[in-house]
């Protein structure tokens, strides 16, 4: 059989993922509804924004979470983990991003994404961590926000058996709810990785004011941070980065799915029941075709993710493109139901009161997460036409 | 598709379709062909046409899941695969889509034993080509507002009107026919023929010229043209249920089409050999960052039609059954509509230039095919209407007529 | 504009208007003012705001066209002038945008001597601070679709119900109010009011907070809440021609607002401005050419407005007397809404900062004001009907409602 | 009075250039409704597509164009012209557009604004003719069909007093109906300009096969064509070129308002009386609002054409950036409404026997004329934010 021919027909999304998946959503349905949500992280706005406090989350749904064994998705079985293909685990994040759940989840993930690509012993103890229950984020990004990995966050500096880290990463997501920090730092030539506990010496993290409310952002600064070798995760941080990038795109691509179709269906809803010259508004093609458009933009960037995910799991060439593509889409329709669905909520939709800010802003942070759509789209013209002038 | 989930029978007939098909593979036709089979023109080509369709029939990759008493092979789940193939094997496209995709399925519901055994081997053979006579020049997106009449007269309907849009109708013998045999109740009043065309007294199938100037489809007049009542289908004042029956395998007709068509290359590829054979103020359009990045974003929508038609087939990745299959409608068309279009704006000044042109890029592939594919957001319910149906039908929302 | 089209004393006060402006422009306050006046929240942005009214209008800046006895200066053309000049100056907004631009000339239209004396001249100062009363939860769009309650009862009216999104309600000393007196006719049923506001008796103000978190609009709520009949404007059941006026002006405001307010900046510069500070994997925004098109794109949607402005201006390049000023306030705030739009995904990661984070670019500006732009897409007629309002009375289509 | 003030407040379009246009909108209205182009241009496609015969034109109504002497509209009065501000130009052109009027007018109007800035004694004896009545095309274009001057056509070299003309020039409008070609071709260093009677000797002309049925277009061989002083139109033909080029966008731009304003008003009229659902279709929003982001469209390229229109006239630093906005958003919009205009006028508005296709394929060739949007905006960015790296 070609590998052509191997991807599966279902995305690798058979019963045990559609299991999961319906798990997650009648789980969240019932530990999170969007009346929960609002109290939990919206109460007031001033606590919020004005006193620089940071988003509230529900530590008790996490550890029930953690109990579910969703840390150890990622995490292979040798380490204790459940060892669940990308296309199961974004059936998950899908869930998550509908509820707009505030946890360490998806940083979590995607940090277990980069340590099994490290692949080393210490990056396999650091994993069993995981599937027993700690948090991860990656300190992987500099002060300007770059989009890919290639600019690592730290200067790493050998002295004797331990290696001492400086500097500050930026744009950390989740930080305040991480264990873990997973950090890239130059060493030498090379970009390392490093598995850093929060609490260790010399380690801070300064909060980001932001405007999503269901995460916490930070910048985590290192000040002669001093590590053995149980750290050490990886001398070719660079290459476990680039290998796990798809998966990473992948994550948030999930997210942006599942909160997209809530604003989708919340949206829908209203048009439904909102009167306005006497009719329901969703009779009017202004409010009715709109909300189509952003329906079929939504499943473009949901199939483009199934299949940029079964691409990571069979270790495909095209993961990267497939990936890119997904998160490009799924930027591009977030934006757009984004936009809709405060207009077409009209007055109310403008308010605190009215949950689609919520949404709104969780999507907005993810648009820009790893990169928005041109950003993606440049990275696929090199690929899909060449190089500019080759 | 995994050979995984095929029956060794399946899998025996998947191996011996990609045999014929690379055995048999026509040549080239001495005309170029269309890009759909809505656009054929020509003797030449429904000959070249009619005859692959025939070659394909006899080979059992047409009609393969048809009862064998109407003329089918009697198979389960065969035609997909034959489908797959033919597209895979880039060979052209079967002519009669109208016989094969609306005609032959309606039948089969909706037809008399009598019926099924008289049209449905036609259909699958290529013998007789079909047309379909639903849009009036007063009845396009309301299609209920059917003025052609039928009035009993006997064994037979006396049929008065005008029907437009009538793609392959200077070649079809038959004609899927929507009449009006009731004034009273606007979709009750409807009566559902299969209609003689060819050499039939009382029809005239006059050619219409499209925007490009190309022909390929037509209007059809009734003048008291007689149709037996032997040839209803279903019940008088049923035809607005038959109808939707036709639209349903219309919808998903894309896909089932089968054959490469006229794109033997893929729509992606085809946008950047343009962009690199075209210049834009001293370099190459393909080094132009903003063609790039729309090129990217024609290819993103491509691969997601693709992978649409992927997770239209997971049940558990799919919410609402009909939210991806009747939105192909409107996708593939506007999809090739936004392609063409960016096609003819990295040509340039080159756009301008007809097909007998010499220098138009692609024998002036790019402004034909823009323009014709006003054809496909127009027809069979216009994109406009696409929206409305999935904006009912799929989310929910009131009826916007 | 040209001087040449100036009479000699519009051209005197158009120099005295620039010299005043230069020598009395105020200090920096020291809060940093919102947008526009309807994002006023604290006061000490009031106090600030309504003394530079106060300033202008002692100067003759404010109110200079309107008659004397009602608290103008009687000339005729000097306003336009002086708006000019105010928004040259770049100098803060004049903040009693209601009573300005709603609360005034609907006064002057309708009202009656009394009415005329006793409130113009508060508006035109801004010792009084008004607000608008027309919007309700069951009635945004839908603007005839009041539920609000009056109810004579001797020389009074008792007023109930529920007014939203009303901003600078908080300030305000006035409303101006719609009101259903008969449930017969759903137009003929209403009457318009100048409601007192501040303190007054079944009168509560409760602020709204926005999605931004900022406050600056609320809800008004009437329980029992008395208004003299001597404040009724025009006939009873004549509200909604009285309405008509009001918004007639509101849709032209924005072009005699007058003063810079918080845009010191052309807002293409300011885009440019963002990119060059802002790194997209390791090259300046600037410097990526698809940002490039996009900054451009707005660019020219920006010059656009201005020659708009200009050509409505100018009869013989204007088929239709209100195809221009009848698209200001769909365009305006819709440019307002793609650009601030653009400067969001300018800015990339930093996007997602709060003003209060120090390393948000331009104190958070961009994902603020984006989000406010909806304000000015929903209020006052959201841009769905500006466009059926556009489609209608410019180009005759059927009504849509 | 500063420079910034003395931009006339209406464009410059005074009394004069609103009675220029009435006189021009009344004389085609009569000379040439849209049965008689019709007629003229699209009795059947198989004539002109087929057999590649020439776009037929009236060349009775052009005789009377000339007597009213819009040939030399833009030629001075001290050439026998009428010196008409390029504002009263475009108000003419614009007419023309909405009349899809078949003639050399746009190009013999182009050809003279170049001679005009060229400025030589061999440049206002053409002029002369022009405002006589012959007609002029530019032939500027290479093969690749750039869309700047920067590249000349031909080739030329001196031989004794004459010049030796070669090569071939790509793209030249309505050259079928032009007396003079105006030819741009390398000389030594320079790009020289020359003004070639259409009939000299070894001038050749291939015609195109082109969709608009509205006009020609061909490439205009010269072999060995040898011309006099007489003919040697400017030495600096480039900077000739430059000065004109905001004019020539002008002139393209106007066409193409005329033409969308056609396109609207025709598809509003149509959404007025086609019914369907026992509504009229300009009932439904999907009919209503893209026309009114149509009008939206068309109002911005038409107050940008006569701004640029203006900025032309004065002098001003600002002419080619206005010229190239005008030019971007009369394309775009141009692009938007023809879509529409088909697109709303369903099956019928996809025959040959519906009028809007001749507009739509005018339009399609004034998008790409000089450059579509894309292009003037990649030239704007240099001007507004400066070259890329600076």
């Amino acid at each position: 059989m070609s590998k052509k021919d191997s991807a599966p027909k279902n995305f690798g999304f058979g019963e045990d993922e559609a299991m999961l998946r319906d798990l997650a959503r009648r789980f969240l349905d019932e530990r999170l509804p969007i009346e929960t949500l609002r109290r939990l992280v919206a109460e007031a706005p001033e606590p919020v924004y004005d006193q620089g406090q940071r988003s509230r989350w529900d530590e008790g749904l996490w550890k029930e979470i953690v109990e579910l064994g969703w840390t150890g998705l990622a995490v292979d079985e040798a380490e204790g983990g459940a060892g669940i293909s990308l296309a199961g685990i974004a059936g998950v994040v899908e869930e998550a991003g509908r509820h707009a759940l505030p946890s360490p989840l998806v940083a979590t993930l995607g940090a277990s994404l980069v340590l099994r690509e490290a692949g080393t012993e210490a990056a396999q103890r650091v994993l069993s961590q995981i599937a027993a229950g700690s948090t991860a984020s990656l300190a992987i990004t500099g002060e300007r926000g770059a989009w890919e990995a290639s600019e690592p966050a730290l200067e790493a500096r050998a002295e004797g058996d331990e290696v001492v880290l400086d500097g500050s990463a930026y744009f950390v997501q989740d930080a305040f709810k991480a264990d873990v920090m997973v950090a890239s730092a130059r060493l030498g030539e090379a970009v390392a990785l490093f598995a850093v506990p929060a609490d260790a010496q010399g380690v801070t993290l300064d909060a980001d004011h932001i405007h999503d409310l269901t995460r916490d952002q930070a910048t985590v600064r290192f000040e002669d941070v001093r590590v053995g070798s149980e750290a050490f995760v990886s001398k070719d941080g660079l290459g476990a980065l680039e290998r796990a990038w798809p998966g990473l795109l992948v994550l948030v691509t999930a997210d942006l799915c599942g909160s997209s179709e809530w604003q989708l269906q919340t949206t829908v809803e209203y048009a439904r029941q909102r009167t306005q010259f006497d009719r329901q508004i969703g009779f009017f093609q202004a409010v009715k075709h709109p909300l189509v458009d952003a329906m079929v933009e939504i499943d473009r960037a949901k199939s483009l993710l199934y299949h940029a995910a079964c691409e990571f799991d069979r270790g495909s060439e095209d993961a990267e493109k497939a990936a890119r593509m997904a998160k490009s889409a799924a930027s591009d329709a977030g934006a757009f139901i984004s936009d809709r669905s405060v207009q077409l909520h009209g007055g109310i939709g403008f308010t605190w009161e009215c949950d689609v800010h919520l949404f709104f802003k969780r999507s907005l942070h993810n648009q820009a997460l790893l990169g928005d759509g041109v950003h993606q789209r440049k990275k696929l013209a090199n690929t899909l036409i060449g190089p500019i002038g080759a | 598709m995994s050979a995984a989930i095929l029956t060794p029978d399946q899998q025996e007939f998947q191996e011996y379709a990609r045999r014929w098909l690379a055995e048999n593979a026509p040549p080239t036709p001495s005309e170029r062909l269309p890009i759909t089979p809505l656009e054929v023109m020509t003797v030449g080509q429904r000959d070249y046409l009619q005859g692959w369709q025939r070659k394909c029939y006899d080979a059992g990759l047409v009609g393969a899941d048809y009862p064998v008493e109407y003329g089918g092979r009697g198979h389960e789940g065969f035609q997909r695969i034959a489908n797959m193939e033919m597209s895979r094997a880039n060979v052209p496209f079967l002519i009669n889509v109208v016989g094969l995709n609306m005609a032959a399925p309606t039948i089969l519901v909706h037809g008399t034993d009598a019926q099924k055994r008289k049209f449905i081997p036609g259909c699958l053979s290529g013998e007789d080509i079909w047309c379909q006579g639903f849009s009036e020049p007063g009845a396009g997106s309301d299609m209920a507002n059917q003025q052609t009449r039928a009035v009993r007269d006997g064994d037979d309907w006396i049929v008065n009107g005008h029907k437009v849009w009538t793609s392959l109708g200077h070649f079809a013998k038959w004609m899927i026919l929507i009449t009006r045999t009731s004034k009273g109740h606007k979709y009750d009043g409807l009566t559902y023929f299969l209609a003689p065309i060819e050499g039939h007294e009382g029809v005239t199938v006059r050619p219409l010229v499209k925007i490009t100037g190309e022909s390929g489809f037509n209007e059809v007049f009734f003048e008291d043209a007689r149709v037996p009542d032997a040839y209803r289908l279903d019940e008088v004042g049923k035809g607005w249920a038959v109808a939707m029956t036709t639209l349903t395998y219309e919808r998903g007709a894309a896909e089932s089409a089968g054959g490469g068509g006229g794109e033997r290359v893929h729509p992606t590829q085809r946008l950047i050999d343009l962009a690199r054979d075209t210049w834009r103020d001293g370099e190459r359009a393909s080094d132009d960052p903003v063609t790039r990045d729309a090129i990217v974003q024609r290819a993103i929508v491509a691969e997601g039609l693709k992978q649409n038609g992927r997770r239209a087939r997971v049940e558990a990745l799919c919410d609402h059954p009909m939210r991806l299959p009747l939105q192909q409608k409107l996708t593939s068309s506007e999809f090739v509509q936004h392609n063409t279009r960016l096609g003819v704006e990295i040509a340039g000044a080159r756009s301008t230039l007809y097909k007998l042109d010499e220098r138009a890029p692609e024998e002036g592939y790019w402004p034909l095919a823009y323009m014709n594919s006003y054809g496909h957001t127009i027809a069979a319910g216009t994109s406009e209407i696409q929206r409305n149906i999935l904006g009912e039908r799929v989310l929910g929302m009131p009826k916007s007529k």
